[in-house]
């Protein structure tokens, strides 16, 4: 068992977590949270897949990186707007 | 390349003045339209001069680097956002959005400006780039942009349409960011020109099929079109305009991107495309003949128009049958900003849009209602609009090969469109004794001229038609 | 040199190990929230500097203790504060 | 041993992901979610990435907690809604068989990237020895221009939106010495991140989410105003980012004919430069995205 199979696994586990939650909840914060256990997920088999045994390729973290720092953004946009609607009962 | 300069830094710059400068915002957000829009000029004659080019930006070549690529298909499609841009610029310097009361009008005034330059400068980026994930973070610029447009008017409908719309986006986004990801797992690197390996093997194909779903949500491509009718009619008009005309359209280029670069392996993926297309032509169709209110029907129309779209692409096959989807784009593009801007007008003008109650006695038609039948007659596809050229192509094409299963689809989704177009149509323009003897005409605006510019363009665009065929020559497939 | 400070720094870890492992305990077996702080607030931050400790012992270079010393501190600090916040939350619910 | 070290750490992600988005309150779930993030870091530098490592610590577990408990806090209590279990079944079956699906395809992938020689060959030409800065700030500084101008976008779109202004409780004696120690510490490793990004984990993304980190400790002691000209001016500093991005790209192109092509000679100072910009902004973006911008702070 390499690393890098393990943390394959763990990043898909998580886009599966993150997949089932998104499709069975309707509340927006859970939605949200949802989201970006995804987007860890997705990061995560990207970096597993960059990690190889001459060392970790440097550009496919470098797309996580940005990977992160939009997702910050976009869940702030989110949350934003969760808060302008309010709670919403459905 | 001072031009290529112009179009990726001015919009950003103008939009960050902008914002940090309110009450200038809107003579800046003209002005950096107008000169965005002389730069387009400027690289499509360069173009057409000097043909197709690659830069590598910065120096460092594909796939290390990430490669700005000038060609016909994408200089037509930089010309069609910056005279679309352009045209609803003018109506949002003297528009009064219906939906915003006082308070909100000053907040949806002061972030029209920023918002669009944001999304102008991400429209132009992405059109020019090379790379996929550098496609990934225009999308997700764009996402945010068109979202915030949503949410301008700052009603609770369109806020609650924002926050499904920015949802839906982001697991879009996700999708294709996971796409890169496996794409990047099966061929080591992730400019444009690996689909062609991507499509030769089983991993590359899931990755390319990731893509090509999130990008269909982007697109509002049936059945992934659930959160755009809502968003797009509950918009203020110039942003609804903006965002039907433009934004779907960046998913849509990607998606031809991605078909032509295919080749001839990428053909199951265009059966996909039409299928959807032709789906999305009933579904939008019907949707659009149910509608009580005039602004959700041309948001329904958007989505069979896309349908229609879509199965130009996915018909075309790889051979020349694409470019009349690129034509149906430009067209679909001009026609749907003028009617989004002629429904805003013709709203406000008897203080509500619901088309049972179009027809009024004491008001004749003005210009807004001209505007919204031009760009009609050139959705429906009726000579001598773009909208025929497109589908005109398209049809011949179909009918040499031989292909009447999709002809007959084609004709009856134009049927279609031509009936729901026609409720609207017959009453804004009825005339004679159903109207008044003193019944007033509506007074003309600035936003008027912008409509009926546009809608004027879909029609010119038709007579035209050869600059845009022979940019798209200049296209390496 | 090393090995000499072998010993002494994974005793030093083991017990800071321990101490953060009845904070979890008590974290897990205690009643109610001030009980709970009260395991973990204190447990925590000397487990964290026994460990912080031990590792100084192991890497044995100054510029790494710099490190694990501000660490210690940051834990140090950011720990006692949260429990001070938690703990006036709740007084405050309670009180209302 | 290192194996049982990965497996123990996998579960403990999956355990953590898992309560965060089950556990129905909604403060316990981000609890987890935070947890979790700390987890993945870890997990991260044993894919030998410390430099992502860094960033989803600080910004990944870190900021995004921070609004996310902020919202749960405005949002309210959750209205529980049953769904039936015919619904949660199909929907963990059909997301464990996709994500089974994309492990495979990754997991029998046996492309080579074509980056990592590419990069190793020209990373002198960079002007940075970090190869991830050298990719986020030279070979592929495009992306990250474009990454900034997502984060002014969000902060106008928040801004635009105006959700209502944030009010803090005092937050008590403790929180005034917490900050006198914290803030200058987080000043100085922000800054050491910076510096360090050139040539080892660390640059501007780090360093600018702990620095934002301090803005928040600040914020929340009471120490700045929330509102009028510090808002105004934290708008301008934020917004800067990409103004300073953009100019030098078009500085660049004037200077040697290429769009963000630095003069070979200076990169390193070009990319210092923009770095040290970024993080100003990237701490003030965060923090305003945090505080979500009041309503009218300019008319």
């Amino acid at each position: 068992m390499t690393p890098d199979l393990v943390y394959l696994a763990t990043g898909a586990g998580l886009g599966a977590l993150a997949l089932w939650r998104l499709t069975t909840s309707s509340d927006p914060l859970r939605r949200v949270l949802a989201l970006n256990v995804l987007a860890v997920g997705i990061a995560m088999i990207l970096l597993a897949a960059a990690h190889g045994p001459g060392g970790a390729d440097a550009v496919p973290q470098a797309f996580v990186l940005t990977g992160i720092v939009v997702l910050v953004a976009v869940t702030a946009a989110l949350l934003a707007l969760a808060e302008t609607l309010g709670p919403r009962g459905d | 390349m001072t031009e290529t300069l112009v179009l990726l830094s001015l919009p950003f710059l103008a939009a960050l003045a902008a914002a940090l400068h309110a009450r200038l915002s809107a003579p800046i957000g003209i002005g950096a339209t107008a000169l965005n829009a002389a730069a387009a000029v400027l690289i499509a004659g360069g173009v057409l001069r000097e043909g197709p080019a690659t830069t590598a930006i910065g120096g460092w070549s594909s796939p290390l680097g990430i490669p700005l690529v000038v060609d016909g298909l994408a200089v037509v499609m930089l010309l069609m956002t910056a005279f679309v841009g352009l045209g609803v610029a003018v109506h949002a310097m003297g528009r009064s959005p219906m939906d915003a009361g006082p308070a909100r009008l000053a907040q949806t005034r002061r972030w029209f400006w920023p918002l669009w330059l944001m999304t102008l400068g991400a429209m132009n980026a992405l059109f020019l780039s090379g790379d996929l994930f550098n496609l990934y973070v225009a999308f997700e610029i764009l996402g945010l942009t068109a979202v915030g447009l949503t949410a301008l008017s700052g009603s609770r409908s369109a806020t609650a349409a924002a926050f499904d719309y920015l949802i839906a986006g982001l697991v879009g986004s996700l999708m294709v960011l996971l796409g890169i990801a496996i794409a990047y797992a099966a061929v080591g690197q992730v400019d444009l020109d690996i689909i062609p390996s991507l499509v030769a093997t089983m991993q590359g194909r899931i990755a390319l099929a990731l893509i090509v779903a999130g990008l269909a949500i982007k697109g509002a491509l049936f059945p992934l079109h659930f959160w755009m009718p809502a968003a797009h009619s509950s918009a203020v008009p110039s942003a609804s305009a903006l965002l039907s005309a433009l934004v779907v359209k960046t998913a849509l280029y990607v998606l031809l991107r991605v078909s032509l670069e295919g080749g001839a392996d990428a053909a199951p993926l265009r059966a996909l495309l039409g299928a959807a297309g032709a789906g999305a032509m009933f579904w939008g169709g019907w949707n659009a003949l149910r509608a009580e209110r005039l602004k959700l029907l041309v948001a329904h129309s958007t989505v069979a128009q896309i349908g229609l779209i879509a199965v130009a692409i996915g018909v075309a096959g790889d051979g020349m049958l694409w470019k009349a989807a690129v034509l149906l784009i430009l067209s679909h593009a001009l026609a749907k900003a003028a009617m989004f801007l002629a429904a805003g007008r013709i709203a406000e003008e008897l203080g509500h849009d619901r088309i049972s109650g179009l027809n009024r006695e004491d008001l004749r038609p003005g210009a807004a209602e001209f505007a919204f039948a031009i760009a009609a007659i050139s959705l429906v596809g009726l000579p001598p609009t773009a909208g025929f050229i497109g589908k005109w192509i398209l049809m011949e094409g179909l009918i040499d090969d031989g292909a009447w299963l999709w002809v007959g689809l084609i004709l009856i989704g134009t049927v279609l469109s031509a009936a729901y177009l026609a409720r609207v149509v017959s009453r804004c323009l009825r005339g004679g004794p159903h109207v008044a003897p003193g019944a007033r005409r509506p007074e003309w605006r600035s936003g008027d001229a912008a409509a009926l510019g546009l809608a004027t363009g879909a029609l010119a665009l038709g007579l035209a038609s050869s600059i845009p065929v022979a940019l798209l020559e200049l296209t390496p497939a | 040199m090393t090995n000499l400070l072998m010993v002494p720094g994974l005793v030093l870890i083991a017990a800071g190990l321990w101490f953060l492992l009845i904070a979890a305990l008590g974290l897990w077996q205690f009643p109610d929230l001030m009980s709970r702080l009260h395991a973990l607030t204190k447990a925590d931050t000397a487990g964290v500097a026994l460990v912080a400790l031990g590792a100084t012992c192991l890497t044995a270079s100054l510029s790494d203790a710099v490190v694990l010393l501000l660490c210690v501190l940051l834990v140090a600090v950011s720990g006692a504060t949260t429990g001070h916040l938690i703990a006036r939350a709740r007084l405050k619910d309670t009180e209302t | 041993m290192t194996a049982v070290f990965d497996i123990l750490l996998a579960i403990g992600i999956l355990g953590c992901a898992a309560a965060a988005l089950a556990v129905r309150e909604r403060t316990a779930a981000i609890a987890a979610f935070m947890v979790a993030g700390l987890l993945v870091a870890l997990s991260w530098v044993r894919l030998g990435a410390p430099d992502v490592a860094l960033a989803e610590a600080a910004i990944g577990a870190g900021l995004t907690g921070a609004l996310l408990l902020r919202s749960a806090r405005r949002l309210g209590p959750v209205r529980p809604r049953s769904v039936g279990w015919p619904v949660l079944g199909s929907a963990a079956i059909l997301s464990a068989a996709l994500a089974a699906t994309l492990a495979w395809a990754v997991a029998s992938s046996r492309g080579i990237s074509s980056y990592q020689s590419l990069v190793a060959e020209r990373l002198s030409e960079s002007g940075v020895t970090n190869p991830v800065t050298a990719v986020l700030l030279n070979f592929r500084a495009w992306d990250t221009l474009l990454e900034i101008a997502v984060l002014s976008v969000a902060l106008m779109l928040v801004a635009s939106v105006g959700t209502a202004r944030i009010r803090f409780d005092r937050l008590g004696e403790m929180m005034l010495p917490c900050a006198r120690i914290v803030v200058p510490l987080l000043v100085l490793v922000s800054g050491h991140l910076l510096w360090l990004g050139s040539s080892d984990p660390g640059g501007a993304f780090q360093a600018g989410a702990v620095l934002a980190g301090a803005g928040l400790v600040l914020v929340m002691s009471g120490h700045v105003p929330t509102a009028g000209r510090a808002v105004d001016i934290a708008r301008v500093v934020g917004l800067s980012g990409l103004a300073i991005f953009v100019i030098a790209a078009s500085a660049a192109q004037v200077l040697t004919g290429g769009f963000l092509q630095f003069p070979p000679d200076v990169a390193k100072a070009w990319i210092i430069a923009i770095e040290a910009g970024l993080t100003l902004s990237i701490a003030a973006t965060l923090v305003l995205l945090f505080l979500g911008l009041s309503r009218h702070s300019r008319s």
